[in-house]
């Protein structure tokens, strides 16, 4: 018997949830979730955390910020969850951040890249992201184009808002003194309904390299009107929107060629389909998974989720057998995670108290003949 | 002929595109007069009422009412100058109650008469809980009336009030209309197709025929005029 | 006969408007409706050509008739309603291109006739029907029906909002294209000595009732039709 | 129909009652939502007046309640000259500026008719999530403005989420008091018989100009107030808090709780409220139903579900919750003859 | 924001970008003005609807069959779609207030789009068009052919519509139906039927313009969804109930948008929409009833 009881934990059951978008346009996203639910499933059935099983409550906000608000007080006062863990999007997590950390509950492994999750601990000590920030995302394309690329004359795509403008800022610190080099750049808004004219605009900037720094439909729109517009640059294609499933479908004229970082397995890759951690991801899900098809094997929202649960279950199991937030709190900051199945072989998964970006570490990768293929060393994009 | 007419209608035209609808028609209508309006189909009589409640604008010609021009008040500026008037196909509000209709009739000019003393004095009591869309069509042009009466006004427009009414009704009506006038004190202008109606109320009559005014006179007079028989009564009845 | 009604009611809602009518209107003939005020003669159209919900048998033409308004049209019966019901966001030659919708082919010989009674529609072919004054939409109205050349004809007070002259018109109208086309009309009259001047039989109905009928001349001698609707 | 009147104000205090008393009989949790569902049925009585009774359709209302959040944000957060405002007390100024933007929309509303209107109104809930993108020095672009928590004021002995529910509904109450007033009076007779022929009001004195632009005014206020309400329970604005949805889904709860029925609103309120929130509850309804399967975890079947169901309560209520109760209790049936 | 400076062969590729977004919007706004033409309704679920046939032509052509083979199918499932539409969802509410019946389409959209979630998922699609995804030069602006054959298209269909609507009686009848169904039934048209045939007919239009757009735009349950609000403000500024307006509305709305947002720095993309907006409003307040559209004039 504990002498306080922790929210969230009981003698058979620690409970932690999320919101994510399980209706209107980031629907798909809702996946990260099913992937986590799925993964704690598993873990249930081989025993759970020092004997107690994972409840995870994930509730629809729609990708509404509003309802996000709504949803976490529903997590904290009517689940009563241990910890919010991995709720998706960068607005959703920044409208419950500052009541998170008054009521002292943990947000954890905040599934977005915006570099504020991590880097404001000072103000916000309960809050941690996950993935490797954006503007780090930039700043690697930078300092790439700047040791391979003569005489660049860098275009750039980006969404008009934090997430875009985080990495093309990451974009002009890479670059450094050559950020002249920039003789383009041009937003887009989330409401058009083609990023054509845009294309069209930075085409006529005579520009050698495009950085298509979008989102989804947004980049395959991209690639459609590089193709269209018969211009050749040299493109780099963020992370979020680099899936294989989105490369594979757009003209390949413009596609082959373009870079990317990477991090995670992408299960619609043909270079993981024997390995190990994917065959643990398929077998899961299709177990585990509630109300899955074919589809969502190959679907990539649902290996990040897994990657995420992984690192949870280490965490809690470093809180501690009677974990409170405080120590949950501690294990997240403290992690030195080495294998985690569900990423790319070698990364370690490693924070500190004053280091609060768990997944830095990431590889090159070139698109040709219809896939990825990684080139290079594990490069750290770890700020500052 | 009085010096002053309360209402004046002076050389007054308005064209739709092509269709000249009033060619410069003059008329007037004295104080405590019923003055009759009539022609054929498409003479300009509804178009005429129109203009004076200002809901169109004439393109040329000026309206006077009370000697004072009716052209710089807006179409709710008329009642409060004292004139009312009801419509040739019914405009009824139709998701209100008749005695909410005939309070809107008072909006204006609040006080002048309660909705409940009018609706008493055109029988429409009994029924002023109901929709106006469940009586029958010439109980709704009653309501009408009742909603002109409601403001109180110097000058009643009334556009066809005979519709669907019986012989006996429309007797009735006449006797009606001339009681209206002496209790409130009107002067009326009437539109009517019912020959036997304008003949037993009208002190005088204007006839229109394409836009045009072509004859005016005591209603015997009328009744006799070849041009309008020719125009608009047909053999004489 | 051409039409029969056997004991016909009719409610709007919860509310009963013809408490069991029963008429008949033979083959050629005029038949009128009279009756006062809110009496139900607008109700008795609607119950034949099916726009109220109605109880009891309509045969027409030796057949059950339809409820459907559209049967009904398609049957051969052109109703002229109270209120007219012009497509007023149409214009005229459309309005009445739709009154011959039901008959195939061509129907410029039909158009042709009701110009020649209404003169007046043909010079306004392209106006929007809504912006007719009453009486012109009154004629496009009558217009519009005589288009579909129909077997019968219901007839909602014609004479509304009509000038005398047109008035005459219509009757005459009338006349001729029963005489011609073996038309039947049930019509629906305030003007009563024009109407029983025309129809071969009458029916007065009261509170929903018929409670007299006969030939239009018995009628003109009833004591108390002359009363009510002929003031002689 | 002093009988009416009766019923009206015994209707109303027995509401107010039950306001009063419901937070002694549910949890915490349920008083927040239940404030939402308050925040709803504010802006769903400014819409009534709007729509259900003066007849200007409008599919943009949550822009104003976006107004009205903003406001309050712009005041807490950034303040007048440093100073900033406690939120309740920009309450009042929320709604002020946004009935504001109401008459300022209501005037170019003025030459539009019909569906016209609603679809430029519906521009409107479209665009303006990009104004806070545009001047996101000031109004916070997307990353939001972000409040602090609604606290109880004068060390009050409550719950936040009480102090939520107690604040809207009071405000609720009060504006539904004023509602009330406004449409069985005068001005109510003036908005319907605009609605229902705008000659004949114009003719009977009304002035359509004034009347159609103030219940654009006053709707918009509501809504303001709504907003603000919003705005303050969440403790966080950005353009994704006020979705184009929003403004739809308004529509819904005018539709769901009858045009012309202030109380029924309540109904629309809940149902917005409920089916945003609670596809799982639903799902659990559904699946009682045998051969039936729904994992409303799965993406896309919670859309599924609030369609199914609006499309259902349509046509259940073709005219709402109010229509039914007026079809079972009220005198004044309006049908057309050729309808029932 | 970094701008490139003005050349003129951009503002040619800019214009050629603009009338060819313009032709897409149009094509929805097509389908939107029929169902208004022809039902006095603004269908929500208008959007949806396309997408939803166009994942009924990406699955037959996954299947293996050709564009042109799958295409008369699709648009015969369209068409039956629609009209099965009316008949089971919207008839029952036929004579209810018209916001009544907008929510109906509007969870029909709800429920489309769940829907199509479920089936074939969430994800991007490639879906390959009719036309040649080659790009011609066409006096040094390279414009791709496929950009010109949704353009045809969209004329191509109007042109149709608009003979269908002015010389046909069954055209006449679908529109008599819309404004007047009492009247309508009075002359013996079958007002139930005419309204499921403008369902139809505006479904198979929708789906023409969701296999015409998916190629550029990349098909999700998602894809109309911004396009339809673009359709919405096309229709509406060539007024409501003129196919021709809804054509010329697109285009118009295509290019001043992607100028505006091209050429005027202050509106850039963020304020396009609102530009749009205000551009309607302003062409609104002139014309009420839009660019081609016809106010009825309601005298009394
Ligand atoms: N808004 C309008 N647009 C086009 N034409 C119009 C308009 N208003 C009236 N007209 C035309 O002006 C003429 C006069 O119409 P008005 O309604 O004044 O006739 P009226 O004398 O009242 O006829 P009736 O006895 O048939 O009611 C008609 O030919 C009508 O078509
Ligand atoms: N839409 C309706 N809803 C409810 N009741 C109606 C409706 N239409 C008519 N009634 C009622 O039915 C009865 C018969 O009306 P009907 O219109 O048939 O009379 P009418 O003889 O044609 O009268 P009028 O000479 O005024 O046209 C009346 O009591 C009337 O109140
Ligand atoms: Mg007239
Ligand atoms: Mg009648």
């Amino acid at each position: 018997a504990r002498p306080v009881a922790t929210p969230g934990v009981s003698a058979t059951e620690i409970r932690l949830g999320s919101s994510v978008p399980l209706s209107g346009e980031a629907a798909i996203a809702g996946n990260v979730a099913r992937g986590i639910a799925a993964y704690f499933k598993y873990v249930n059935d081989k025993g759970g955390v020092f004997g107690r099983k994972i409840t995870f409550t994930y509730l629809d906000d729609g990708y509404d910020p509003g309802r996000a608000v709504n949803n976490t007080i529903r997590l904290i006062q009517q689940e009563q969850v241990l910890a919010v863990f991995s709720s998706l999007g960068t607005s959703n997590n920044l409208a419950v951040r500052k009541l998170l950390n008054d009521a002292k509950v943990p947000q954890l492994y905040v599934a977005s890249g915006a570099t504020t999750f991590g880097r404001d601990y000072k103000k916000y000590p309960w809050t941690l992201g996950y993935i490797p920030p954006y503007s780090e995302e930039g700043e690697l394309y930078g300092r790439y184009v700047v040791k391979n690329i003569k005489k660049p004359k860098i275009a750039v795509l980006y969404q008009n808002d934090d997430y875009g403008r985080d990495l093309l800022g990451g974009l002009k610190r890479g670059l450094g003194s050559k950020v002249k080099s920039i003789v383009a750049s041009v937003g887009y808004d989330p409401t058009s309904a083609d990023v054509q004219p845009q294309v069209t605009q930075l085409k006529a900037s005579k520009a050698n390299v495009l950085m298509v720094f979008a989102f989804g439909k947004f980049s395959l729109q991209a690639f459609n009107a590089v193709s269209r517009l018969a211009w050749k640059p040299q493109i780099f294609v963020n992370d979020v929107s680099s899936a294989s499933a989105l490369m594979a479908i757009v003209p390949q004229s413009a596609a082959n060629g373009a870079i990317s970082i990477v991090f995670g397995k992408d299960p619609a890759a043909p270079l993981w389909r024997n390995d190990k951690g994917i065959k643990l991801f398929q077998s899961i899900l299709r177990k585990y998974g509630s109300s899955v098809n074919s589809r969502d094997l190959q679907d990539g929202y649902f290996t990040t989720g897994m990657a995420t649960a992984y690192t949870m279950v280490d965490t809690l199991k470093k809180a501690g057998k009677n974990p409170t937030r405080q120590s949950v709190m501690n294990a997240a900051t403290h992690l030195d995670e080495k294998g985690n199945p569900f990423v790319l072989p070698g990364i370690v998964i490693h924070t500190t108290p004053s280091s609060r970006f768990p997944l830095t570490q990431v590889r090159l990768q070139r698109w040709s003949a219809n896939a990825w293929h990684p080139f290079g060393k594990l490069i750290t994009a770890r700020p500052g | 002929m009085a010096l002053l007419a309360l209402l004046e209608v002076d050389n007054v035209s308005r064209r739709f595109g092509g269709i000249v609808a009033l060619d410069a028609v003059s008329f007037t209508a004295e104080a405590g007069e019923i003055v009759g309006l009539i022609g054929p189909n498409g003479a300009g009589k509804t178009t005429a009422f129109n203009v004076i409640t200002r809901l169109y604008t004439p393109d040329e010609g000026d309206v006077r009412f009370n000697g004072e021009t009716l052209l710089e008040t807006p179409p709710s500026g008329i009642i409060q100058r004292g004139i009312a008037r009801t419509f040739q196909n019914v405009e009824l509000f139709r998701g209100m109650t008749v005695l909410d209709n005939v309070r809107v009739g008072a909006h204006a000019r609040a006080g002048e008469q309660r909705p409940e003393d009018v609706l008493f004095y055109v029988n429409l009591h009994s029924v002023r809980h109901r929709s106006p869309l469940e009586l029958p069509y010439a109980t709704q042009k009653r309501v009408e009336l009742a909603r002109a009466l409601a403001s109180g006004p110097q000058l009643l427009l009334l556009d066809e009030p005979a519709g669907g009414l019986s012989h006996e009704e429309v007797e009735q009506l006449g006797k009606f209309i001339k009681r209206l006038r002496d209790d409130f004190e009107l002067t009326i202008l009437l539109v009517e197709h019912h020959m036997g109606l304008v003949m037993s109320v009208a002190n005088r009559v204007h006839v229109l025929d394409f836009g045009e005014k072509i004859a005016e006179g005591t209603p015997s007079e009328i009744q006799s005029n070849p041009a309008v028989i020719e125009a608009y009564l047909g053999a004489p009845a | 006969m051409i039409l029969e009604l056997h004991n016909v009611e009719a409610r709007y809602g919860p509310v009963k408007a013809l408490h069991g009518i029963s008429l008949r209107v033979g083959e050629g003939e005029l038949v009128a409706v009279l009756g006062a005020n809110g009496a139900g003669k607008t109700t008795t159209l609607r119950a034949v050509s099916g726009t109220v919900r109605r109880s009891g048998d309509v045969v027409f033409a030796g057949k059950k008739l339809s409820r459907r308004p559209e049967a009904t049209a398609r049957a051969g019966i052109a109703h002229v309603p109270e209120g007219r019901g012009t497509f007023s966001e149409l214009s005229v030659w459309e309005n009445l291109r739709l009154g011959g919708y039901t008959r195939r082919g061509n129907v410029k010989h039909e158009a042709r006739r009701v110009f020649e009674f209404f003169p007046q529609l043909e010079s306004r072919l392209d106006q929007q029907a809504g912006t007719l004054s009453g009486g012109e939409q009154q004629m496009l109205a009558l217009g519009r029906a005589m288009m579909a050349r129909p077997k019968l004809l219901l007839l909602d007070e014609p004479s509304l909002g009509l000038a005398p002259i047109v008035v005459t018109v219509i009757f005459e109208a009338l006349e001729h294209m029963k005489g011609g086309d073996g038309m039947s009309v049930l019509v629906v009259e305030q003007n009563a000595s024009l109407a029983l001047a025309h129809a071969t039989r009458a029916y007065v109905l009261e509170v929903g009732k018929v409670v007299v009928e006969g030939t239009g001349d018995e009628l003109r001698t009833n004591e108390s039709v002359r009363r009510s609707y002929l003031g002689y | 129909m002093r009988s009416r009147l009766w019923l009206e104000l015994s209707g109303f205090t027995l509401l107010a009652l039950a306001v009063a008393a419901l937070p002694r009989f549910i949890s915490d949790f349920r008083a927040r939502e239940l404030a939402i569902v308050g925040m709803y049925f504010i802006a769903l009585i400014g819409l009534s007046i709007l729509t259900g009774y003066s007849g200007q359709i409008s599919l943009g209302h949550g822009a104003f309640m976006a107004i009205g959040g903003y406001t309050t944000a712009v005041l807490s957060v950034n303040g007048v000259y440093g100073h900033q405002i406690r939120d309740l007390w920009t309450i009042p100024i929320a709604g002020v500026i946004a009935g504001l933007a109401g008459l300022l929309v209501g005037v170019p509303a003025l030459r539009l008719s019909g569906l016209y209107l609603a679809l430029i109104t519906f521009g409107i809930a479209v665009s303006f999530p990009q104004l806070p993108k545009k001047f996101d020095h000031f109004l916070g672009g997307t990353t939001g403005k972000i409040l602090d928590l609604a606290k109880p004021p004068f060390g009050l002995a409550t719950t936040p989420n009480n102090w939520m529910y107690y604040l809207t509904w009071g405000i609720a109450l009060v504006l539904l008091g004023a509602a009330w007033l406004l449409v069985r009076g005068k001005t109510g007779r003036a908005l319907k018989a605009i609605r229902d022929s705008e000659v004949a009001a114009a003719s009977s004195g009304v002035k359509l100009a004034t009347y159609k632009t103030l219940a654009f005014g006053i709707s918009a206020f509501y809504a303001g107030v709504a907003g603000s309400l919003y705005a303050i329970a969440n403790a966080y604005v950005n353009p994704d808090v006020f979705p184009i949805i929003l403004s739809v889904y308004l529509v819904v709860g005018l539709a769901v709780g009858g045009l012309e029925s202030l109380v029924g609103l309540i109904a629309g309120a809940g149902l917005i409220y409920f089916l945003q929130n609670h596809a799982d509850t639903v799902a659990r309804w559904i699946n009682q139903l045998p051969a039936l399967n729904l994992d409303p975890k799965q993406p896309g079947i919670p859309s599924m579900i609030f369609g199914v169901v609006l499309i259902v309560v349509m046509l259940l209520l073709p005219t709402g919750a109010g229509g039914v109760a007026r079809r079972l209790f009220g005198s004044l049936t309006t049908r057309f003859y050729t309808r029932s | 924001m970094l701008v490139a400076a003005f050349t003129w062969a951009e503002l040619a590729q800019q214009l050629a970008a603009g009338i060819r977004e313009g032709a897409i919007y149009a094509g929805l706004a097509l389908a939107i003005v029929i169902i208004y033409r022809t039902t006095r309704v603004i269908n929500f679920a208008q959007g949806e609807m396309a997408t939803f046939t166009t994942f009924i032509a990406w699955s037959l052509m996954n299947h293996g069959l050709s564009f042109w083979t799958a295409f008369p199918v699709v648009l015969a499932i369209a068409f039956a779609g629609g009209v099965a539409i009316e008949r089971v969802v919207l008839r029952p509410v036929e004579n209810a207030p018209v916001l009544t019946i907008v929510i109906v389409t509007l969870g029909l959209a709800l429920l489309l789009n769940g829907l199509m979630s479920v089936i074939w998922g969430g994800a991007n699609r490639q879906f390959h068009g009719p036309f040649s995804t080659r790009t011609i030069d066409v006096g040094g602006v390279p414009i791709s052919v496929q950009d010109i054959g949704i353009v045809a298209v969209s004329v191509g269909l109007v042109v149709l519509l608009a003979l269908f609507f002015r010389f046909t009686k069954l055209g006449l009848a679908l529109r008599a139906a819309a404004v007047n169904p009492e009247s309508s039934r009075l002359v013996g048209i079958r007002v139930g039927w005419m309204l499921a045939l403008g369902w139809g007919i505006a479904a198979v239009l929708g789906a023409v313009a969701g296999m015409m757009i998916a190629p550029v735009v990349f098909l999700d349950p998602n894809m109309m969804q911004t396009i339809l609000l673009y359709a919405f403000a096309a229709a509406v500024l060539g007024g409501l109930d003129s196919p021709i307006g809804a054509v010329v509305g697109g285009i118009l709305l295509g290019v001043t948008i992607t100028l505006l947002g091209r050429y005027v720095g202050f509106i850039g993309s963020t304020l396009k929409l609102p530009a749009a907006l205000m551009l309607i409003l302003v062409l609104l307040l002139v014309r009420p009833g839009g660019l081609f559209g016809r106010v009825a004039v309601r005298r009394v």
